[in-house]
């Protein structure tokens, strides 16, 4: 059975749709049709999405490989705009789809009082749309449109409170960092067509026997595999668009986008879209140890240290997306260990359980009206108690509970980690156990401040009613008390505790051990993965209860309990005694100041002195005005052969004629 | 030596000193008039070539309307001519010396004796001269012709342009403004408020 | 027997005469043009003594041509050397330098 | 009508641009419908290009020819194939938004203004379809008249300094390929551009005339280093001079290198084309940085036009290698196809950005980033505008400017990785100098008095932007028909290139 084309092109068309109306025509249909249409758009390829996945699963459907269009023609060489949808796509399109819709509704609470409403509508759309193109793609060439793409949504997004120079710094910080990994992943896709004349999906992985042997010099003298030069050049894009060190810089300072797109893009989907990527190349990455082995250094590094950055932070926000950083790292571990379907299992259960988490933050910060400090929080569990339960869920899932969602794949990433033989396998094992430990402590430190313990916050009653200003005012001080947030933000909140208990355990047996990608996902030599028997979502949680992780995660848990719900005071203690690293954590391990320094003031003066010294030193003053000077010296001296007097001229032409008439008589007789 | 020969060095003669005397007499009124001279004589030896109508509109043109128009010129505007004749005698050898080498070297270019040789051929213009080259103006160079004519009236429009001098404080009609006059321009209707009772101040 | 030589010599010694006549009446424009007229005189002359001689009618519609825009010329000059005297109450070359570099 | 279809498109316009002159400078708005009149009309005229060329056959249509010099043997010759025909409709759309855009922003000699235009563009399509060299010769000179007196007459304060280097500077590069025309003349005994083509030469003799067009053409195009014309001009000149300068005129260097330099001298052009790529690669980086650090919009924007069009001469001169030294035809389509889309979208792209800085200085008379900030807030629109045509100047997917870069990119990387490695440099720092004009200029909060007073577009400014987006997201959704105009063209562009002419 086929799918129908129709229903992809509608699953793809329909958010693009409501972003145009609810952007171009804001004016006309108002904050209600906005989001009305948009959201109708949304669930409609939210709906069509499980329709697909249902076909493909229960249904019998075959894969679906089609061009739409062709994006152009030249000699032999052709790029087009198609779809390629098997169980891989159709799970990344209920994800985002799902994700999207809760985000969308979210919205309508969260954005309620924001001038820019239907433009936040008409973006999110867009970004839905931008998305579903990425990952129904079947070429390398629509890939790298929604993948740019996602990142100019993003980029307005975060952008999206114009008026702050925070945001608006770091958008631009954000595209350009995604530009350093799109600059690799753009010649990875050259390196794509150069080996193999096509830029189709389909066509590629087939022939990725094309790649053997040969080799590409990078440097004199030295040819290094093609197989590997191409794979790491589309993984320095991954890094990009996923986050990794070094290139994880954008994400945190992300956080000045409202809260429903840091759920959205920054955690649930478009930072995936590396790790899906790799994943939908896996034929060609399995053609590379080299590669793999980067990829798998760069992931466990990531997921270590940039989640022991979290521990330290006092934004809400930016604890979470440290969470995300680290967490994204776990992903491309597994990909470096060749578990494509863990990382993909994973990357699922983490855009569920994450956008509850961030969603829940939000919810904490409509509640504290836009106060994002967890030094003034606490105690908000007895006003916001439908808040505090899902951001507990999310929260177990996140640590790796048994049973929850996340569970079933940190520890398959873990386990397969592990058992890896791969160059640096033992350093990324260390990494991502230790990580758990991090992950447990800073998700407990988060809950613990905004929902337990004293509340370090004042009621201010009838202190003006200046609501429009956002974030100016005192810290810890409120005009009104915290309250659950409305409907319209509590119910995809539900909606999204519910998978993140019990997706990991629904899903877990097909995803991982059974044979639900099939050969959406190329793995050579299995490794890792399918080592152990698979005895039943239960009887793995059981299981796990025995395992390093759950106590690395629990002692976590523990230590968390200890200082942050019985005795505040020791962690400052603990901040005074261990200070260096502290401060080495708290300032980010100095990427940004060294960016800051070496890139951009660095570009900015390398370009001022090309401009001052190359163009108008050289170029203009020298080459340019100076051969003019010359002439006009030159003519300095000339015009005093000018006077000016008639006669002057008529006796250099006279003389002139008799000169030629001479030198005519020489020619004519000699 | 034929007749024809005769008023060939007669006229040659007359022009050559004629043209000496333009350059070198004193008085531009004179100097004029030596030109007029050696145009006449030109214009004769023109005549003997058989180009009687060029010969003839040399005399009318030149004679008759370019220089009447340097004597015009030259008397109107009254010319201190002293300063003008300085440095004459100091750069005498050396026009002299120029002129000579340059005639000598013209003349060996041209290869005067090869030519010498060369009697006068019968004339190709038949019975008119005039109507020879009236057939040429007006069939094969009528283009240029016309355009000669554009020209000469162009010279004429510039001449009479530069020359046009106005006068301030002299009081004229302009006919061409009188003409273009609008009603509008000789009467202003002015809408004004009357001054009736319970109007405001 | 008149040949063509005889009037080409007139013709180079005309033209000689002129270009003397230039260069020792540097300062009077009268003269200059007169002189200028002179060369023009010459130039005609071959011209004439040339068409004659090779039976062909285009050396004196070059004449004709000539004249005419010598005429323009002269009338233009004269135009503009009276415009001179009107603004600067001279004619003499030797101080009018505004072309001076 | 169909025979003399490219006579029109040239006369139409320079009558069009006579009978404005006529009309007197009192007449402002009549002069302004006129033009708008002629313009539209050309247009339309051009569109039959588009509609009967027969795409698959690829050589040249629409011929004319008619005896023009018989002394030299030079022909009034006039065709147009793909490459030419997108250019040509290029000019003729670009200028009737150029003349829609200009309606308001000046008030002095309207009709001279607009017919100077008119005549340009007359001028530009006689460029782009020019079979005779002598003929091109003409044009390509002749253009220069209207957009110096455009420049020079309605610029900035600073015009007859930015005139001067702008003549001088192309005169200069054209003297040189005057001088090369001459010799193959002498050689050809015409000045057919398919008897040039079909010429056999020395090397030694291809070398000299190779640089005589590179001379020519580079300081056209610009490249790096006889770019530095383009910023002064372009500060000085008003809006619409801008626009046609950007979105035309650098075209016609790299419409020369396709048409002269590598059909007459494609063994010089082979041994020298490592000169051509390394300076568009400097170009690409060194003027990327060099862009970065710009006070004034303007000539942030003529920078990046350098950067750009560095593209167009890389993929150029890429193709050339990949096709003589690999043989890799398909390689080198995609080279010199990147490098004609990339002319056509910087066209569409980089008028639009000088139209937008147009809008802003129309209102604030300003072009420096420093007196701005925060426009968006009273500009929505217009914002939204900017940030589109500011995304396609970075080379955004779905956008026309990423099309023509990815090719070359592409196509280079065919050739060598560090080639491919550099050229794709421009992705960050084309991104790092467009955002952060864009940081500065839309976004944040208003900066001062004069933001806050500003108004956003009107219909007419709309008009003109929103024919420039729709253009821009066409060819960056849809390039296939840009490129189907094109193919067989460039594949016999890239036959010819085969052949060698020297020993």
């Amino acid at each position: 059975m086929q799918l129908n084309p129709t229903i992809l092109l509608i699953i793809a068309l329909a958010p693009l749709l409501g972003a145009i109306v609810a952007g171009i025509f804001r004016n006309q249909v108002g904050r209600i049709g906005a989001h009305t249409v948009t959201i109708a758009g949304v669930a409609l390829s939210c709906a069509l999405s499980f329709y697909v996945l249902y076909q493909l699963v229960w249904g019998g459907a075959q894969t679906y490989n089609e061009n739409v269009y062709t994006w152009f023609q030249v000699g032999g060489i052709d790029a087009h705009i198609g779809f390629l949808v098997d169980r891989l796509t159709a799970m990344m399109m209920v994800v985002v789809t799902f994700v999207s819709l809760m985000v969308h509704v979210y919205t309508i609470g969260y954005m309620a009082e924001d001038d820019g409403y239907q433009r936040f509508f008409s973006y999110i759309a867009l970004f839905t749309f931008s998305m579903l193109m990425l990952v129904m793609s079947n070429n390398f060439l629509q890939l790298f449109f929604g993948w740019e793409a996602v990142g100019l949504v993003s980029y307005l997004l975060i952008g999206f409170w114009f008026k702050r120079p925070t945001a608006v710094f770091a958008n631009m910080k954000a595209f350009i960092v995604n530009r350093v990994g799109d600059f690799g992943f753009l010649l990875g896709i050259a390196g794509v067509l150069y080996f193999f004349h096509s830029l189709d999906y389909g066509y590629v992985f087939a022939h990725t026997e094309a790649l053997s042997g040969k080799t590409l010099e990078i440097f004199g003298g030295d040819p290094w595999s093609a197989a590997t030069v191409i794979c790491i050049c589309l993984f320095v894009g991954a890094m990009g668009k996923s986050a990794q060190v070094p290139l994880h810089v954008w994400l945190p300072d992300s956080m000045e986008g409202p809260t429903p797109i840091s759920a959205l893009i920054h955690a649930a989907t478009m930072v995936t879209a590396g790790i899906f990527m790799v994943a939908r190349m896996s034929p060609l990455f399995e053609l590379s140890e080299t590669a793999l082995s980067f990829v798998l250094v760069i992931g466990a590094t990531t997921a270590f240290f940039t989640g022991l950055i979290g521990i330290v932070q006092n934004d809400i926000k930016r604890v979470v997306a440290y969470s995300t950083l680290s967490q994204l790292g776990y992903m491309t571990a597994a990909l470096g260990v060749s578990a494509y379907s863990a990382a993909v299992f994973h990357l699922m259960t983490h855009a569920f359980f994450k956008a509850l988490l961030f969603l829940g933050a939000g919810s904490v910060i409509i509640a504290m009206h836009h106060e994002q400090d967890m030094r003034y929080m606490g105690g908000l569990r007895k006003y916001m108690p439908i808040t505090f339960i899902t951001a507990w869920i999310g929260t177990l899932a996140l640590t790796g509970m048994p049973g929850f969602a996340g569970f079933y794949s940190k520890d398959a990433i873990i386990e397969a980690v592990g058992e890896s033989h791969r160059w640096g396998a033992t350093y990324a094992y260390w990494c991502v156990l230790l990580g758990v430990f991090v992950t447990a402590f800073y998700s407990f430190r988060l809950l613990y401040l905004t929902f337990h313990g004293k509340e370090r916050f004042a009621v201010d009653h009838g202190h003006g009613h200046g609501h429009d200003d956002h974030g100016h005012h005192e810290p810890g001080h409120l005009e009104h008390e915290p309250h659950e947030s409305p409907a319209v933000v509590t119910w995809p909140l539900m909606a999204l505790a519910v998978p993140s208990i019990v997706i990991g355990a629904l899903t877990v047996g097909a995803m991982l051990y059974g044979d639900y990608f099939g050969s959406s996902i190329h793995v050579a030599h299995a490794e890792g993965e399918g080592a152990h028997e698979f005895q039943g979502w239960l009887s793995m949680a059981v299981h796990g209860l025995m395992q390093p992780p759950f106590w690395l995660a629990f002692s976590g848990f523990l230590l968390a309990t200890y200082i942050y719900l019985f005795n505040p005071a020791i962690a400052d203690k603990t901040k005074q005694a261990l200070y260096p690293l502290w401060n080495m954590l708290d300032k980010k391990y100095w990427f940004d100041p060294v960016y800051q320094a070496v890139f951009a003031r660095g570009g900015i003066a390398f370009g001022r002195g090309l401009w001052k010294g190359g163009d108008t030193g050289v170029i203009d003053n020298v080459l340019i005005d100076g051969s003019a000077a010359a002439v006009a010296r030159t003519a300095g001296v000339v015009r005093w052969l000018q006077t000016g007097y008639l006669y002057t001229y008529a006796f250099a032409m006279i003389l002139g004629l008799v000169f030629l008439l001479g030198g005519l008589w020489w020619v004519v007789r000699g | 030596m034929s007749f024809e020969l005769i008023l060939f060095y007669l006229f040659a003669t007359v022009l050559t000193l004629s043209a000496l005397m333009v350059i070198t007499v004193k008085n531009s009124v004179h100097a004029a008039l030596f030109l007029v001279l050696t145009f006449f004589t030109a214009a004769a030896l023109w005549i003997l070539l058989q180009a009687e109508f060029l010969g003839i509109a040399l005399v009318l043109v030149y004679v008759g309307a370019v220089m009447v128009l340097f004597l015009f010129v030259v008397m109107m505007l009254n010319i201190d001519v002293e300063p003008l004749r300085e440095g004459f005698v100091r750069h005498l050898p050396v026009g002299i010396v120029v002129a000579v080498v340059m005639l000598v070297e013209m003349l060996m270019l041209i290869g005067v004796k090869s030519m010498s040789t060369q009697a006068l051929p019968a004339d190709p213009a038949g019975a008119s001269n005039t109507a020879w080259l009236g057939n040429a103006l007006f069939t094969q160079f009528l283009l240029p012709f016309e355009v000669a004519a554009v020209i000469l009236t162009v010279a004429l429009v510039a001449a009479v342009t530069l020359t046009l001098r106005r006068r301030v404080g002299v009081k004229s009609q302009n006919p061409a403004k009188q003409v273009a006059v609008k009603a509008s321009e000789r009467i202003r209707i002015v809408k004004m408020e009357s001054a009736g009772k319970g109007g405001t101040p | 027997m008149i040949t063509l030589s005889h009037y080409i010599v007139l013709g180079t010694i005309l033209f000689c005469i002129s270009v003397a006549g230039i260069f020792i009446n540097r300062k009077n424009v009268i003269v200059l043009l007169m002189s200028i007229e002179l060369m023009l005189l010459a130039v005609n002359t071959n011209f004439v003594a040339f068409s004659r001689f090779l039976g062909n009618v285009d050396g004196q519609v070059f004449v004709f041509f000539i004249l005419t825009v010598a005429a323009a010329e002269s009338a233009i000059g004269l135009a503009i050397l009276v415009t001179l005297f009107r603004n600067r109450a001279t004619i003499n070359v030797g101080e009018i330098d505004s072309m001076k570099g | 009508m169909m025979q003399s279809l490219l006579s029109i498109l040239i006369w139409l316009p320079i009558a069009g641009g006579f009978a404005a002159l006529a009309l007197g400078t009192h007449r402002a708005k009549e002069a302004r419908w006129l033009a708008l009149a002629v313009a539209i009309a050309t247009f339309i005229v051009s569109i039959p290009l588009l509609t009967n060329y027969d795409a698959a056959a690829g050589t040249m249509q629409f011929i004319e020819q008619h005896r023009w010099i018989a002394a030299i043997n030079s022909n009034y010759h006039l065709g147009a194939d793909g490459i030419s025909i997108a250019l040509i409709v290029l000019t003729t759309f670009v200028t009737v938004l150029v003349i829609v855009g200009i309606w308001d922003s000046v008030h002095d000699k309207v009709n001279q203004y607009v017919a100077a235009f008119l005549v340009l563009e007359g001028l530009m399509v006689g460029v782009f379809c020019a079979l005779d060299a002598l003929l091109f010769y003409v044009f390509f000179e002749g253009m220069l008249i209207p957009m110096f007196i455009i420049i020079g007459i309605w610029g900035g304060p600073r015009r007859v300094y930015a005139t001067l280097k702008f003549f001088l500077y192309t005169f200069f590069g054209s003297i040189f390929m005057l001088v090369g025309l001459i010799y193959l003349y002498m050689q050809a005994g015409s000045w057919e551009l398919s008897q040039l083509a079909a010429l056999k030469l020395g090397m030694t003799p291809q070398s000299w005339l190779f640089f005589a067009f590179l001379i020519a053409f580079a300081v056209k195009v610009p490249m790096w280093p006889v770019h530095t014309w383009l910023p002064d001009a372009h500060v000085e000149a008003p809006t619409g001079g801008s626009v046609i300068l950007a979105a035309i005129m650098l075209k016609i260097g790299g419409y020369g290198f396709l048409r002269f330099s590598l059909p007459i001298t494609p063994d010089a052009s082979q041994q020298f084309a490592w000169l051509v790529i390394a300076m568009s690669l400097i170009a690409v980086i060194y003027i990327g940085y060099v862009a970065l650090v710009q006070e004034d919009m303007k000539k942030l924007v003529a920078y990046s036009s350098v950067a750009h069009m560095a593209f167009v001469t890389l993929g150029i001169f890429i193709a050339l290698g990949l096709v003589r030294v690999s043989g890799n035809k398909d390689a080198a389509q995609l080279g010199i196809s990147g490098a004609m889309v990339q002319m056509i979208s910087h066209g569409f792209v980089s008028g639009a950005m000088f139209s937008c800085i147009g809008v802003l200085y129309d209102r604030m008379h300003s072009r420096m980033i420093k007196d701005y900030g925060g426009v968006v807030n009273t500009m929505p629109w217009f914002a939204a505008f900017w940030v589109l045509f500011s995304m396609a100047n970075c080379g955004l997917p779905g956008t026309s400017g990423f099309v023509g870069e990815f090719m070359v990119i592409l196509a280079s990387f065919q050739a060598n990785f560090w080639i491919a490695a550099l050229a794709a440099f421009t992705l960050i720092i084309g991104a790092a100098y467009t955002l952060w004009l864009v940081k500065r200029v839309i976004w944040g909060d208003v900066t001062n008095d004069h933001v806050a007073k500003l108004k956003d577009i009107n219909g007419r400014e709309a008009l003109v932007l929103g024919a420039f987006a729709a253009m821009t997201l066409l060819v960056g959704v849809w390039p296939q028909p840009l490129t189907h105009l094109m193919d067989a063209s460039v594949k016999h562009l890239v036959d010819q290139l085969l052949i060698v002419k020297a020993g």
